[in-house]
């Protein structure tokens, strides 16, 4: 607790506080100039936007239209429609509503086949909100756009795997 | 003709301060921006944002003016432009070089206080006329404010007038070819601060910005005003603290006098320096409150003002 | 205009001026309505009218399931968000008798304590916007500590993907597990913070505006604080030495050595010291995590498939509270036997704290008032709900 | 208020140079005009000054965008505390029915020309609370937007971009397709009456005293050292509406709890805020939310709800009313949507 203060530290506290300031008016300004410079993104973003992606050797699409990412999202945004031929399940449609998207990343630690990813772009704003609604056609060009954020969903259900054996004896 | 000299002369003054008054504003975003280590306005016109006073000033020109349905019409029109007005009038008696003076006086700096103390009559009409309790509050605060503050800045500026035994601006001057007034000892350096205090307070500045106080009365007396009488007040306000540097400069450092570079120059670099720093004040230190803001005129600057002034009295009757 | 003068400004309630401030005011932090009756400047009487961020959270959790729950409340208590998953994690594995793993714990804790950090800074920078305005040194102040907060959400980027969002916390244990080299980054933010927060110190505990702002204004005495119920910096501010973290442990806070700083006169200059020596404490539990962050899983659940649904014993409640940067925050969860709680209430520092507002606001000033507000930092998602 | 979709476009013609032209038949006038207008719109976007107003969470991210880091200055985005002065509101965060109509005011006060950027999926759309009594779904049922930023919140970066679009229209002077609420009309229906799901028992635990002992058994134990109030609630059983009290000694370390068990018919019990001053706002938002009538009570009106609201939302048979509030089922909606861009 503070004593009252004398009259000198009173003149020493004043010219501290200017100090302070002054010492920034020589400093390199913190600012990131967005449009021109960007800030690195981490590997573990999710702020961004989703994509659905695809098999790299084959070219199928991964999601197999299991309903799981639809069952867990909290803002229910997603829906799946779910079709069956060539011995898989297919997302006939696949529709992610980012106007409710809260970025909680449920859906891609849920998906089984890492099908859904987040990516380490921004959605653009837009003007019409209806545009934020990203069905199954968007979702797959946006693979192309950005790349994919570290988590996936295997990825994600590894770490979680509890440890067989303990390590420690 | 000494008419149409005249006008030529205004117009050109009145021209010149506007242009800087704009850029003063851009110079202060820029000033503050470095202080919090950001960059301040730099897209707008790039680099370093020159074209954004144009862009406010162009901006503001176009937007709806809206007058509240029940405010009082008359005042709440006619406030913003006294300020204005008011704030230009001072130029008029400020030399600019050391024979360059719009209208030279032999009560120069008396009347210069005069001009400076109207401001309040627009302040608190402009928060009447509003119609709006936070205005109501702000115009309150500050017609006391500034009633108040005139005591001690006039006290203080009658030090330098005492010294130089006029209150002539070129008198003041000429009086300070041999030293400036600011480093005449202990009586020079009180009176600056005093009156720099004052004068903060006068043109409602960081840390007696009450009546703009944006925490407390969102935006003060011109919470009604949008549009071109806002930025009249913005105008104002800013024509007002170029002018109070410049009479700074002029009174405590000399105005044009210093060695080498015309006096023109020293002016212009004195009032300057004098700007930044008041703003260098401004962004470095918190509000106080009405009651302290009171009483440290009360008890403190008023009393020393007058000790000041009885000190110099007495050394330039002692010394005659 | 015509009319009576005195009738346009004036109320005629006997010459008290009824000023409205808010919800849209620059220094209420956020939505609050504040009625006060002025005479002069001075606040004679205030009624506060909280709601206007109410968005049923309570009602919400009975319609979603356990496991989806926790990134909600994230956006309850925006400032410190993990300390909502946090306080809904640890009564809902009160329920269903789950532990989470000891490492689990020991990252919890060390996202609530780097959230502890970042809000502080935010309380601090908000605190001197309301004693500075925004075209003053309170800007400047205001931007200094946000500056110093971006290093903080840096690293809650880098680790969990969003700046403060971070839905860290899940049943069972936690998302995330730290990356490499993420302790130099904690012990190199740590270092930065503490130089700045000395700083901060040295400018603001001597700075005589300050002192004259906050001190001997908006007195708590320890009685009224303990009858409303508040907690956190605005109660240990008044002398009472209280702290979930140290009186009643969770998540391992035993394992921790840190201090509790306690103010001895319950004002608004009080509450800013507690908060202020509270951000060098975080930083050393933080370190003390990192230092001593034991190997083994994240998470003693299975991996998270909506298939395995958590369905706590039927009749079960339990209350769980954690130490949220703002006070006691706690969850009062009731199962009925399925997937989702049947009833979930918010124990919410910030309403209790708020509460005090038409205890104290009275006599002070109207710069007062807006200092004290901003002493109790109420966060409007977490007062409504 | 919330209820009334916004069919009016808001914007007046800037300057009204428009009409200017028609009047002035000098050649080359026309060019003129333009021009102006032009320079006129380069300044409108050069110098947005936001109202500083903030409601949630994405508040918080868009002060952390004004703040040095990521300086909105930059653009000539400066914040002005009175609406008058402002050219932008930004909504960031969730509106709620009771903030509804001053968003409306504020918007009403701002000189034309005005612009308005939903932040945020609260904003946009409501988010996940978009089903709840309180919130509506989507400030565009308020006032007309003309930027939609996505995020939760939206990052700094996403601000700043929504400011570049921002400017990019009113650059391009494109009259803005603002959301229109009549097409999607149809869809919104009355919310689902919930089926009254089968009464199923809930065993109770905890300490059950009578409402007739609640204020002796509170004032005895605040006099054995249990002074701090911790919470009070009420839980809607099916049987029953019970009322929780929790109390804490701090000098103890120890908490008690206690429940009082009510008619659902008639939930009315004493007030103990003469007896715990932090009593008062709890007891009143268990009248908001649960009905429970405290009979003493020295202020006793909703706290959280505005005042004219019907029902007590958290009870579980509460039904919610339509005529406040649209209810908006997603897939519907979006199936109306997917049929409106067909037919182009």
């Amino acid at each position: 607790m503070p004593k009252k203060v004398s009259k000198i530290r009173l003149i020493q506290a004043i010219i501290f506080s200017l100090w302070v300031t002054f010492k920034n008016l020589f400093r390199k300004p913190v600012t990131v100039q967005y449009p021109l410079e960007k800030r690195p993104i981490p590997d573990r973003w999710r702020a961004g936007t989703f994509a659905l992606t695809t098999d790299k050797e084959t070219g199928d699409e991964n999601c197999i239209g299991c309903k799981l990412c639809e069952r867990i999202c909290p803002s229910d945004i997603i829906i799946v429609e779910l079709e069956k031929h060539s011995g898989r399940g297919w997302a006939k449609t696949f529709i992610l509503d980012l106007q409710a998207c809260i970025q909680c990343e449920l859906c891609v630690q849920v998906c089984p086949t890492d099908a859904i990813v987040m990516l380490r772009g921004l959605a653009t704003p837009v003007a019409n909100r209806q545009d934020y609604i990203l069905d199954k056609e968007k979702l797959m060009e946006n693979e192309k756009l950005f790349e994919a954020a570290w988590a996936a969903g295997l990825k994600l259900q590894k770490l979680h795997e509890p440890k067989q054996t303990e390590v420690k004896s | 003709m000494i008419y149409i000299q005249g006008l030529v002369q205004s117009a050109i003054l009145l021209g010149a301060i506007l242009g800087i008054v704009a850029y003063l504003t851009w110079l202060e975003r820029k000033f503050s921006g470095r202080l919090q280590s950001r960059v301040g306005p730099y897209l707008v016109g790039r680099p370093h944002g020159w074209l954004q006073p144009i862009a406010d000033g162009l901006k503001l020109i176009s937007k709806e003016d809206i007058t509240p349905s029940r405010a009082d019409r008359l005042l709440f029109n006619l406030a913003p432009a006294w300020i204005v007005v008011v704030s230009l009038l001072g130029f008029a008696f400020l030399p600019l070089t050391a024979n360059w003076v719009l209208v030279n006086m032999d009560l120069g700096l008396l009347y210069f206080t005069a001009i400076g103390s109207l401001l309040v009559i627009g302040v608190f009409a402009a928060g009447w006329a509003s119609n709006n309790k936070y205005a109501l509050l702000s115009s309150l605060r500050s017609a006391a404010q500034i009633v108040a503050y005139e005591v001690p800045l006039l006290l203080s500026l009658l030090v330098p007038a005492i010294l130089a035994g006029s209150l002539d601006f070129k008198d003041i001057i000429e009086a300070q070819e041999s030293y400036w007034f600011i480093t005449f000892p202990v009586i020079g350096q009180i009176s600056f601060l005093i009156f720099l205090l004052a004068a903060l307070a006068e043109s409602n500045k960081m840390p007696f910005d009450l009546s703009e106080a944006e925490s407390e009365l969102i935006a003060g007396f011109n919470i009604e005003y949008s549009g071109m009488k806002f930025a009249y007040f913005y105008l104002g306000e800013y024509a007002h603290l170029m002018a109070v540097s410049l009479l700074v400069s002029i009174v405590f450092f000399g105005g044009p006098l210093g060695p080498l570079l015309p006096g023109g120059l020293w002016i212009a670099i004195k009032t300057l320096a004098v700007f930044l720093g008041i703003l260098w004040i401004r962004w470095s230190f918190l509000r106080i409150r009405i009651d302290q803001l009171m009483m440290l005129n009360w008890k403190i600057l008023t009393p020393i003002s007058f000790i000041n002034l009885l000190l110099a009295g007495l050394w330039v009757s002692l010394n005659l | 205009m015509e009319g009576n003068v005195e009738e346009r400004v004036i109320e005629r309630d006997f010459g008290e001026l009824a000023l409205n401030m808010g919800p849209q005011h620059p220094s209420t932090h956020g939505v609050f309505r504040l009625k006060l009756h002025l005479r002069g400047e001075t606040v004679v009487s205030v009624v506060p009218d909280i709601g206007y961020l109410h968005r049923g959270v309570e009602k919400l959790s009975e319609t979603l399931d356990y496991d989806m729950l926790p990134p909600i409340y994230e956006r309850d208590d925006y400032l410190s968000p993990t300390a909502n998953s946090l306080a809904f994690v640890l009564a809902v594995e009160k329920l269903a008798d789950k532990e989470p793993t000891k490492r689990a714990n020991y990252l919890r804790v060390l996202t609530a304590e780097l959230q502890r950090v970042s809000s502080h800074l935010v309380a601090i920078g908000t605190f001197g916007l309301d004693l500075g305005g925004s075209m003053g040194g309170g800007a400047t102040l205001f931007l200094y500590c946000f500056r110093d907060r971006e290093k903080v959400l840096d690293l809650m980027e880098s680790l969990t993907g969003t700046r403060f969002h971070t839905n860290m916390n899940q049943i069972g244990g936690v998302r995330y597990d730290v990356y490499p080299n993420f302790d130099k980054d904690v012990l190199k933010l740590k270092d930065y913070l503490e130089k700045q927060v000395n700083e901060y110190r040295t400018v603001l505990e001597t700075n005589p505006i300050f002192l004259e702002r906050t001190r001997d204004v908006g007195i708590v005495t320890p009685e009224l604080a303990k009858e409303v119920g508040a907690s956190g910096p605005v109660l240990r501010a008044t002398g009472v030495s209280y702290d979930i973290r140290k009186n009643k442990p969770y998540s391992s806070y035993e394992d921790f050595d840190f201090n509790l700083p306690v103010g001895t006169r319950g004002d608004v200059f009080d509450r800013y010291l507690v908060r202020i020596m509270e951000i060098s404490e975080s930083l050393s539990i933080v370190t003390q995590v990192i230092e001593g962050l034991p190997e083994g899983p994240i998470n003693s659940r299975k991996p998270l498939k909506s298939a395995l649904l958590l369905k706590p014993p039927k009749g079960a409640e339990a209350y769980a509270a954690v130490e949220s940067p703002r006070g006691e925050l706690g969850m009062y969860v009731l199962s009925d036997g399925s997937s989702k709680p049947y009833r979930l209430k918010i124990r919410s520092p910030s309403f209790s704290n708020i509460a005090l507002i038409p205890e104290i606001l009275p006599g002070h000033l109207i710069a007062d008032a807006v200092a004290i507000l901003g002493s109790l930092d109420p966060v409007f998602g977490d007062v409504d709900r | 208020m919330g209820t009334q979709p916004i069919d009016e476009d808001k914007k007046k013609p800037r300057l009204g140079l428009e009409e200017l032209g028609d009047l002035i038949r000098v050649p080359g006038a026309n060019i003129f005009l333009t021009s102006t207008k032009k320079i006129f719109s380069w300044a409108e976007k050069s110098s947005l000054w936001p109202l500083t107003f903030g409601l949630a969470c994405c508040a918080i991210e868009m002060m952390a965008t004004f703040a040095s880091r990521f300086d909105l200055d930059r653009f000539g985005v400066i914040t002005r505390a009175s609406p008058r002065q402002a050219d932008l509101i930004i909504i960031a965060g969730t509106v709620t029915v009771k903030m509804a109509e001053r968003i409306r005011k504020l918007y009403v006060q701002m000189p034309s020309p005005k612009w308005v950027i939903a932040a945020g999926s609260c904003a946009i759309s409501g988010d996940h609370y978009r089903h709840i009594y309180s919130v509506v779904p989507g400030v565009d049922w308020v006032i007309p937007v003309d930027v939609y930023v996505a995020g939760c919140p939206p990052t700094p970066e996403a601000f700043m971009d929504g400011i570049i679009k921002l400017q990019e229209i009113i650059s391009s002077e494109a009259t803005n397709p603002h959301f229109n609420v009549a097409a999607i009309k149809s869809v919104i229906q009355d919310a689902p009456n919930e089926k009254p799901k089968k009464k199923q028992e809930i065993p109770k635990t905890g300490d059950y005293i009578s409402p007739d002992e609640l204020t002796s058994h509170a004032s005895d134990l605040k006099d054995s050292g249990f002074d701090y109030l911790t919470y009070i609630t009420a839980v809607d059983y099916p049987d029953t509406l019970d009322v929780i009290y929790e109390v804490r000694s701090i000098e103890k370390n120890e908490d008690r709890s206690w429940k009082v068990s009510l008619d659902h018919s008639n939930p009315a019990l004493p007030s103990i805020s003469s007896i715990f001053k932090g009593a008062n706002w709890h007891e009143r938002e268990a009248y908001d939310l649960f009905g429970v009538k405290f009979t003493d009570h020295p202020d006793p009106r909703r706290i959280l709800l505005p005042e004219d609201w019907s029902g007590h939302p958290l009870r579980k048979d509460y039904a919610m009313d339509t005529s406040r509030l649209p209810y908006r089922p997603v897939r519907k909606e979006y199936e109306a949507w997917k049929e409106m861009l067909k037919k182009g």
